[in-house]
């Protein structure tokens, strides 16, 4: 077992957690914030992406004993973030959803998105989002999503 | 009958085992108690220690002020309120946590929430709230004084509610020569189920819900109110009985602890719970009995008893009750006090008052057990003056058997049975002549015995038209029951009462049995649930049993003509030719079995018939007694005492009871139904007392200082059965669950009575503790002394 | 699909880190960002019996321009290259690079020196970096080293480094204003792993690299003598004899995309 | 229409209303709940010891050192007298074959469940698994679906005498069948898996109060998984309750039984615990790589003017070594031979289809199921007819198509087209790909020298899988009178049940939209409940593109007559007769003034003193059912056109533009129509150039990680243009179609269309998906 200190959504957290231990699976099954899913566990479909100091990581190749001091934020930590509150919002007025398990993890990496790349076009926004896999939409309402937050941003 | 049951004994009349037994016997049951959520937050409460006060601050312990919530922190969360149509009633809201004011010690002022009950219970004790203490009104007889303080600002007194009946008596003054008077008290105590109120909530997002598990009786009802005091769409409450360790009427109610953990979980975004503990209970669960009497009982020298006289005071306590209010005690009162007898004037006026103490709220029998006592002490009473067996005089006095049914002098409407009958086997029972014989002959006159008995009728599962006339919040109607056929020939059969304890998995399946003839194995009972329920109103006044027993009659017969058009087409012949029967639809082609029709419908519709009716195998049907002036059950209990005169202590040697609760669905649940009520009867007669001082402070609040009935209290109970159908309801089933509690005060207080007779004293309040009964000795020995000076 | 039990190691020194290499006790693996071995990890490809953690080991995210070097530390991410943290022309040339590996939330954990050091025949900065050229900074028991990334990639997933040593980082050229850079990935889906690299860096002279290969990556020898030579372009045929005249045993397939990766490589350099 | 949405009072909500979605706000804020996020105390995981090869006997297992209490094997099973999934078909000549939970003597394909390891966590339960050692004799595998059938092939199952599972014949004026000009063909449809981004999941306890075994599965039929936990371990109905919670994508794959969701419930039992099993991305992608794989020999015979005469195919369905529950390993062979000829009409059919057991995972119905296959085929062929005659493919497809005047159409193997205009489906999006300006640049060539094509795929899809067709197929689940269930909650909201599960298809939004056109109700009164069979009416759930037409068929009949209860009541507090009222904007309305729901909610429940004696008892609680009558199923149909280009020296195939006209009936929400299509479009997409579980001579598999398995991506498609032609089917309520499946289904069509006229100069012919570089290049060095 090895000593764990981390804030997670803003809330300091120590912990004894086994080396082999993923953050993700930290987060789900020790912090119950069951927000964050998982959907390869290889590093490659991006439905586990959470921000860590600020920047999004995968949360299932990122053991939590990497994640030893740094501030981790969840899909359940963006109460008050305008980007996400914008996104959350063009997300649901585009469709953007069907089964919702590739959600928090999109939405995670499209605020990233939105806030590093302010003028980022329909091509980058795609590239950008190769990512994270979504199965059921076809992409569409997640670009028309995101597209609409940087539009907004900009206005 | 029509219906299809078989008639090998598991139907209606069957002595089935429960089916819920082996959980409970493996210990896996699942009382509130037993849930676990991650993240789970517990509630601990800041409580009144003062009975009437002024909140002027309440202090956070700092660091924690976003743990402890006060009134003022929760937004949107509404004060309960139970209003009534009943003349001149005044409800008063009851606010889950104080505001401005606490009006009884106990009375929730603050919640507090950490990981764990003790953390929670640490901050509770750091929290300060400053008071300013207002005198209390604690007696409800002082409460009537035109200069007593008031609970509530805005009323010009402290009365809820009166009722009045108010018949000329001077049409029986000639004949009506003896006239006894009394004056009776019955003492406030509390249910005490064994497993205390529970909640458990938690705001599920897939389905947009407040959960809430929570030890109630009335799971819709608690959603209705929910919805109502937090601003909540009904569709996003769903509230789960699970298993209840008893209820007794204190879970018939909406709780403040429901609305704060439900305000709480939605805006703590956590599952919250509260358990309460027995000081808990003891404290704020104060909230049963206590009445007050003056009867006066006009009658003829030969014991015909022509008119009743009488003042009721009910003590109500601090607020009005969601749904039931707290004007039902006085109602019922009024309406029950004449109890079987028929009489030709009858005077009453009840005074429900407000006083600095829990709300008052319905337990078991409901007001009943208070009238039963007045009536039937001052009975033996006019039996002693007149030098007359007392159950002459109530044979002589009850409605007759013929008479049925009968509109009663309170305006009830008797439907059936032989209530002298049950006097005279009762006495034979009891013994009664052996006794006399026994007191004859008694040599040791420090140990007095005595004999005494009460008779009652009760009205159970009284229906719409009832509850509309009280004006309640909440008016019972049409019994909904869904059954749904299995795709292998079993029974789901959902119910919106709630069982714990009364055995309704088991009878509930009996009366689908009765109809399909479905063994009850094969039926699955599904209850205490809203989202998996039909609506209702749920368990209280004996209504279950009649009620959605009824509705799954009817639901049960509705899916059997459904099944019957199936089977006439699988076996190719006419509707008409087939019947129900045996858990078989059988014809003179032959049989199909449910597992048969089970697979038709869900595997293999392509066999289904083109008239199949497309609302399927599973049917809601709903069901109400026509009339519904409700199933009136009856007994009479005697019993045997013996009071030691040196030590006051009174010892129960026999105890008898004759019952009719027309038509048995299960013999062994009806007894323990029974049994269980007498000694809860037992409790209320010698034991259970919630004590205040004159500032209003309780007096008993953990088991050392209240008193509750055990092995030792109770008698080997004997008991018989009448069995007169109601002729209004299905299979003329009464409701029974309350009955036990109600005659007991009265058949230990007139059998102490009787065995204080030579020494000319009487006990006249409850509990009758040994100090009552040598005040009562003493009191009669100077009167005595007195006359001979 | 978890990672097999192992103990876990933060080391504070490069020295302890070395130390902790010998003293090891089976093997024993140096966890840079953790995005190759995690998902190996993971699927129990590789089950070190401990990870060295260097994340709090000081001096291995530097980048410094030392006249015609530039230093870069093992432990600069993908996503710091891509945002233009090394300077001038090899600069823009690794910004490049970096963009096109994997996806931003890997490349903000993922390590140059991680991936250099893990030798993935099949990632980008092995072919990349050879076309650079320049040397591979090691540490071990008897302090730095220094090898050329000429031949320090051996084969799929071995390298150069002893069992004890540890990469520190590199010393690159600084290429001038002149230097003509192309790079050119085959692959289906931006951020995949590549199924051909091509790779040419003009700098003092031409370095031409077919990678994504079954082995590591090398330099066609023919091609930079023809770019030598002044040409400034290679077709798809001459570039398919060139690399074929090196033997790394390609199917018709795998020499066609390679000789296609290779000639739009040179094709992006003089564009 | 006499319903009360679209009288005064609706705003906007009802049938044919762009409504965002009720589920969304849950999933955007992390708090969707799927069974991975269920949590119940003192919970053991599961990790399961799978087959290594593809083919052995005389299998022996020793379980791992310290798993006493703690492994599970199929002796265990046997002995607590758990029965295996037997799947029946009525057709004649069909083999059947038991589904072993876990494997029994013989392993039949890499992956298949061997033995259950259990542990505190999932990590701790995986090092059993590397600790158990199993032992067996390795047999030849097959592998190819064409050597399947050779008499030289190994056998699946010993006890048959070949490996194909069901030989069926389509034939109709057989004798007929040739014509002047012939194009022949083969063609290969890959082996895929579905992929949903949740795989399977499996969470089971014995709950003590409920007194009945609580399964919580990513499912999308939880009644019939009921039916099937009942079936094998013995149980009644009544001791069984599953539970669908919210569930990441399914498309087939979670509507046939998994062995693991009926032995972990068995293991939750045994051990007396919670016992949960989350498939992890390997073993979806090793054990769940059972979708498509079709392979066709095609002859297409025409008059020399173009029109068609007659279809003859050899169709070969590579069906792996098991057949599923309840849908059977046939489906697919059945509906490819049945239906292969597609929305044109033919006078001559001379189709011959065999479904084939491998030791493969066993085929599931995926998205579309089989149509996808035998659109590719079909298409393909008309293209290259269409080559042979020198007309373009369009010109081709138009003269061909059954024509809206011919409507109701009976198709030559006897189905019947319900409603619609085929033609005019395909000539708009021809308009809107504009074929003449790809000619005109195909003429001029592109600068980066890439090759542009024009492709174009025309389908028909049967939704809503009528009573009579799986009856006849005698599947284990027959679809019958959906039911619903509707409640007036006391403040007059509604609460629906109903039996179909929603795992992102919108239901709980379109669902409640039928309530609202009803009765023009506001939609946030309205909840629908779903994916528990203890809140929910019995339904064989949500597949065949069927939850619109039958759940809202069941909603609306069960509104009508849950309306009339309302109106009674309603009638009564507006003191007028019943037959003067009506329903509108959630009110009674009557000729003198109106009352509302919530009124009447409240009279039914708070005040009953107040209702007629005429109500009925029954009260606001209803349950009915709908089934389309006559008992037939609406045809959705679309065309779908694609540009690309293709790079000759790459092989990379880039999709420029796309468009698709579809009709699916009256369109309930077109939000949520057009997000089914572009999802399922780009899941065609994913079959067409990407997706492909390969596996070696041996049976093992080469794609177990998204490394080796190429999913579609953002940037794999353009904006898809869509266009909506709207007929109503007279069979429906509203005349709604389904539509959930159709975008899948003829993406690699279209696209190999596209690809081989960008090659046409080539005189290069793709045939095979994915139509990945090696393969296009392969064509091209051929031809070359």
């Amino acid at each position: 077992m090895t000593e764990l200190t981390l804030k997670i959504n803003g809330e300091d957290v120590t912990a004894d957690v086994e080396p082999r231990l993923s953050l993700a699976d930290f987060v789900r099954d020790h912090r119950r914030l069951t927000g964050t899913h998982l959907g390869c566990e290889h590093g490659v479909c991006g439905a586990c992406t959470v921000l860590m100091n600020g920047e999004p990581v995968r949360s299932c190749i990122t053991f939590a004993v990497a994640a030893d001091g740094t501030e981790i934020t969840t899909i359940e930590g963006f109460d008050d973030d305008d980007p996400m509150t914008m996104l959350r919002q063009a997300f649901h007025e585009n469709h953007a959803l069907q089964c919702g398990y590739c959600t928090p993890g999109m939405l995670v990496a499209a605020r990233d998105i939105v806030t590093r790349l302010p003028d980022a076009d329909e091509d980058r926004v795609r590239l950008e989002l190769a990512g994270n896999l979504c199965r059921c939409t076809g992409y569409v309402g997640i670009v028309n999503a995101i597209l609409s937050v940087i539009e907004k941003r900009q206005a | 009958m029509a219906d299809g049951g078989a008639t090998d004994g598991k139907g209606i009349g069957a002595r089935v085992l429960r089916k819920e037994d082996w959980r409970h016997l493996a210990g896996k049951a699942k009382f509130t108690g037993d849930f676990q959520r991650p993240g789970q937050k517990e509630m601990a409460f800041v409580r009144s220690d003062v009975a009437h006060a002024r909140i002027v601050s309440v202090t956070k312990p700092a660091g924690f002020e976003d743990s402890v919530f006060t009134a003022a922190d929760m937004p949107g969360m509404r004060p309960m309120r139970a209003p009534s149509k009943l003349p001149g009633y005044k409800g008063a809201d009851y606010p889950a946590l104080a505001i401005g004011k606490v009006r009884f010690v106990g009375e929730p002022v603050a919640v507090c929430v950490a990981d764990t009950r003790a953390e929670a219970e640490d901050l509770a004790q750091a929290t300060v709230v400053e008071y300013e203490e207002l005198p209390a009104v604690v007696d409800m007889l002082d409460a009537k004084a035109p200069d007593a303080p008031r609970l509530h600002e805005d009323w010009d007194d402290n009365l809820v509610m009166e009722t009045f009946a108010d018949d000329d008596f001077s049409k029986i003054a000639d004949r009506a020569t003896v006239i006894v008077k009394r004056e009776y008290r019955m003492a406030r105590h509390a249910m005490n189920p064994m497993e205390g109120r529970a909640v458990f909530a938690e705001w599920d997002d897939r389905t947009d819900q407040l959960m809430m598990w929570t030890s109630t009786q009335v799971p819709h009802l608690i959603r209705t109110g929910l919805a109502e005091f937090l601003g909540l769409d009904q569709r996003q409450v769903r509230v789960i009985a699970p298993d209840v360790g008893g209820g007794f009427g204190c879970k018939a109610l909406l709780q403040p602890e429901e609305v704060i953990a439900g305000w709480l979980t939605r805006h703590l975004e956590a599952p919250v719970r509260w358990i309460e503990d027995r000081r808990e209970h003891l404290v704020t669960g104060a909230n049963c009995r206590e009445h007050h009497y003056f009867v006066t009982i006009h009658a003829t020298p030969e014991g015909r008893i022509l008119g009743l006289d009488c003042d009721v005071t009910i003590d109500a306590g601090a607020y009005s009750v969601y749904p039931f209010t707290n004007g039902l005690e006085g109602a019922m009162a009024h309406g029950n006090l004449p109890g079987p007898y028929d009489l030709e004037v009858y005077r009453c006026r009840t005074q429900t008052m407000t006083t600095n103490k829990p709300p008052l709220m319905p337990y078991r029998g409901v007001a009943r057990p208070g009238v039963c006592y007045a009536m039937e002490m001052t009975i033996d009473a006019l039996a002693r003056e007149i030098g007359m067996e007392s159950h002459l005089i109530r044979a002589m006095n009850m409605v007759k058997q013929e008479q049925l049914p009968f509109m009663s002098i309170a305006k009830k409407h008797f439907d059936s049975g032989n209530y002298p009958k049950s006097v005279e086997m009762v006495v034979d029972m009891i013994g009664l002549d052996k006794i006399r014989a026994e007191q004859a002959a008694a040599k040791d006159d420090s140990r007095l015995i005595g004999v005494g008995m009460g008779s009652y009728v009760e009205q159970t599962a009284h229906g719409t038209s009832v509850f509309a006339s009280w004006g309640v919040a909440m008016v019972p109607g049409y019994e909904q029951a869904t059954v749904r056929l299995t795709p292998d020939g079993g029974l789901e059969l959902r119910i919106g009462v709630q069982s714990h304890g009364q055995g309704m998995e088991t009878s509930m399946a009996q009366m689908a049995y009765e109809v399909l003839g479905i063994d009850p194995e094969k039926v699955m009972v599904t209850h205490g649930d809203t989202g998996l329920t039909p609506y209702s109103t749920g368990t209280y006044a004996s209504r279950s049993m009649v009620m959605a027993g009824g509705a799954t009659a009817r639901a049960c017969r509705v899916l059997a003509e459904r099944m019957e058009i199936i089977a006439a087409h699988l076996l190719q012949c006419e509707r008409a030719e087939v019947s129900v029967r045996g858990g078989k639809i059988v014809s003179g082609k032959g049989e199909v079995s449910f597992a048969e029709i089970g697979r038709v419908w869900y595997l293999n519709p392509d066999e289904l018939p083109d008239d199949v009716d497309q609302g399927g195998v599973e049917v809601t049907m709903g069901y109400r007694p026509e009339p519904d002036s409700g199933a009136f059950t009856y007994a009479s209990h005697a019993c045997k005492v013996a009071v030691d005169i040196d030590t006051g202590k009174v010892k129960i040697l026999d105890y008898a009871i004759v019952e009719d609760c027309g038509t048995i669905v299960n013999p062994m649940i009806v007894e323990g139904q029974t049994y269980g009520g007498a000694t809860q009867g037992i409790g209320t007669a010698l034991l259970e007392e919630s004590t205040y001082d004159s500032f209003g402070n309780p007096g008993a609040s953990t088991f050392a200082d209240y008193m509750m009935p055990g092995a030792t209290d109770a008698p080997h109970y004997r008991i018989d059965h009448m069995e007169s159908p109601s002729p209004f309801t299905e299979y003329g089933i009464k409701g029974m669950g309350e009955g036990g509690t109600i005659p007991t005060p009265a058949a230990i207080g007139n059998a102490i009575n009787d065995a204080l007779k030579g020494i000319g004293a009487e006990v006249t309040e409850t509990p009758f503790t040994p100090r009552r009964v040598l005040a009562a000795i003493a009191a009669a020995t100077q009167n005595r002394q007195g006359d001979a000076a | 699909m978890k990672s097999a039990k192992f103990d876990h190691q933060r080391m504070v020194t490069l020295e302890e880190a070395v130390a902790a290499l010998g003293s090891a006790d089976g093997e024993a693996r140096i966890m840079g960002g953790g995005q190759s071995l995690g998902p190996m990890m993971n699927l129990r490809l590789a089950q070190p019996d401990l990870l060295i953690d260097l994340s709090r080991v000081g001096g291995l995210d530097g980048i410094e321009v030392a006249g015609d070097t530039i230093r870069i530390g093992a432990r600069v991410t993908h996503a710091r290259i891509e945002d233009g943290a090394v300077p001038g022309v090899t600069g823009a040339y690794m910004q490049f690079v970096a963009s096109g590996i994997s996806y931003r939330s890997v490349r903000n954990r993922g390590t140059i020196g991680g991936s250099v050091a893990h030798a993935d025949p099949s990632a980008d900065w092995p072919s990349a970096l050879l076309a650079l050229g320049g040397d591979v900074v090691i540490a071990g028991q008897d302090g730095e080293r220094r090898m050329p990334l000429d031949g320090f990639q051996i084969g799929p997933f071995a390298t150069g480094l002893g069992f004890e040593e540890i990469l520190t980082g590199f010393e690159l050229p600084t290429l001038g204003e002149g230097a003509k850079c192309g790079y050119y990935k085959v692959n289906r889906k931006p951020g995949e792993f590549a199924d051909a690299i091509g790779a040419v860096v003009i700098g003092s002279a031409p370095r031409v690299v077919c990678g994504a290969t079954e082995a590591a990556p090398f330099r066609v020898v023919a091609a930079e003598e023809r770019l030598a030579a002044g040409a400034a372009e290679i077709s798809v045929a001459d570039a398919r004899d060139m690399i074929a005249a090196q033997d790394p045993g390609f199917d018709d397939y795998d020499l066609q995309i390679h000789a296609v990766a290779l000639s739009r490589a040179v094709g992006r350099a003089f564009a | 229409m006499a319903d009360g949405g679209t009288g005064p009072g609706s705003d906007g909500q009802g049938i044919g209303a762009r409504v965002l979605r009720k589920e969304d706000k849950r999933f955007l804020d992390g708090a969707g709940r799927y069974v991975s996020d269920i949590y119940l105390p003192r919970t053991l995981e599961a990790a399961i010891v799978r087959s290594p090869v593809a083919h052995a006997e005389n299998l022996k297992i020793s379980p791992p050192a310290g798993a006493e209490g703690r492994f599970f094997t199929a002796e265990d099973m046997a002995a607590d007298g758990v029965q295996p999934i037997h799947v029946v078909s009525k057709f004649p000549g069909h083999k059947g074959s038991d589904y072993p939970h876990l494997a029994t003597g013989k392993l039949r394909f890499v992956g298949e469940s061997v033995a259950v390891c259990l542990a505190d966590t999932r990590a701790a339960a995986e090092d059993l698994v590397a600790g158990a050692e199993i032992d067996f004799n390795a047999l030849p595998p097959v592998v190819d679906m064409l050597a399947a059938v050779e008499p030289s092939a190994a056998r699946v199952h010993d006890d048959w005498d070949d490996n194909v599972i069901l030989d069926s014949r389509f034939d109709a004026n057989a004798e007929n069948v040739s014509a002047p000009v012939s194009v022949t063909r083969t063609f290969r449809m890959n082996r895929q898996a579905v992929n949903p981004l949740e795989g399977a999941a499996v969470l089971a306890e014995w709950d003590a109060r409920e007194d009945r075994l609580v399964v919580y599965s990513a499912s999308q039929i939880p009644h019939i998984l009921k039916n099937a936990l009942c079936e094998c371990l013995g149980l009644r109905q009544n001791q069984v309750r599953v539970v669908a919670p919210d569930v990441g994508g399914g498309f087939g794959y979670k509507c046939v039984l998994l062995p693991e969701e009926i032995y972990i419930p068995w293991v939750a039992m045994q051990v007396k615990r919670p016992v949960r099993w989350i498939q992890d991305r390997r073993e979806h992608l090793v054990t769940a790589a059972n979708a498509r794989e079709h392979h066709y020999s095609v002859t297409l015979h025409a008059q020399p003017d173009g029109t068609f005469v007659g279809l003859e195919a050899d169709i070969i369905v590579d069906s792996g070594a098991y057949s599923v529950y309840p849908h059977s390993n046939i489906l697919e062979s059945t509906m490819a031979g049945r239906t292969l000829h597609g929305p044109y009409t033919f006078s001559a059919y001379k189709v011959r289809s065999r479904a084939v057991a491998t030791n493969k995972p066993p085929i599931v119905p995926y998205r579309g199921v089989a149509r996808p296959g035998i659109c590719f085929a079909l298409e393909l062929a008309i293209d290259a007819m269409a080559r042979e005659l020198g007309r373009e493919p369009y010109d081709l497809r138009m003269q061909n198509l059954v024509p809206p005047e011919k409507m109701p159409y009976t198709t030559i193997t006897g189905g019947e087209f319900d409603s619609g205009d085929y033609p005019e489906a395909l000539r708009r999006s021809a308009d809107l790909i504009d074929v003449a300006a790809v000619r005109a640049r195909q003429l001029e060539g592109e600068a980066d020298g890439r090759l542009i094509g024009v492709g174009f795929g025309c389908y028909i899809e049967m939704t809503a899988l009528q009573t009579s067709a799986a009856a006849r197929a005698g599947l284990a689940a027959i679809p019958g009178y959906e039911q619903a269930h509707v409640r007036l909650t006391p403040d007059g909201g509604l609460e629906i049940g109903v039996g179909v599960q929603n795992h992102g298809q919108g239901m709980e939004t379109t669902l409640a939209q039928v309530a609202c056109e009803k009765f023009g109700l506001d939609i946030d009164m309205v909840s629908v409940r779903h994916g528990d069979t203890a809140t929910s009416p019995y339904s064989t759930g949500t597949y065949a593109s069927r939850s619109m037409v039958m759940a809202g068929g069941a909603i609306a009949r069960t509104c009508d007559v849950l309306g009339e209860n309302i109106r009674r009541i309603g009638a009564h507090l507006l003191q007028c007769g019943f037959d003067e009222t009506t329903i509108s904007g959630a009110r009674v309305v009557g000729p003198s003034g109106d009352v509302s729901f919530a009124e009447v909610a409240r009279v039914w429940h708070r005040n009953p003193e107040d209702l007629p004696a005429d109500v009925d008892p029954a009260g606001v609680e209803v349950t009915s059912g709908f089934r389309p009558s006559p008992d037939k199923s609406p045809f959705s149909y679309a065309t779908h056109a694609a540009i690309v280009a293709v790079d000759p020296e790459l092989g990379h195939v880039e999709i420029l533009d796309y468009v698709i006209s579809e009709d699916c009936g009256t369109i309930v929400n077109p939000m949520i129509v057009d997000g089914q299509i572009l999802g399922g479009a780009l899941q065609g997409v994913g079959t067409a150039l990407f997706e492909e579980s390969c596996f070696d001579a041996e049976g093992q598999p080469l794609s177990s990680t998204f490394a080796d398995y190429t999913m579609p991506g953002s940037t794999h498609l353009p904006n898809i243009r869509l266009d909506h032609l709207v007929n109503p089917s007279p069979l429906t309520e509203f005349g709604v179609k389904g539509l959930g499946e159709g975008g899948a289904i003829p993406p690699p069509a279209t696209i190999a269309n596209a690809v081989n006229d960008a090659l046409r100069e080539y005189g290069a012919e793709v045939s095979e998906t994915p139509i990945t570089p090696r393969r296009v290049r392969a064509c091209v060095v051929a031809k070359s």
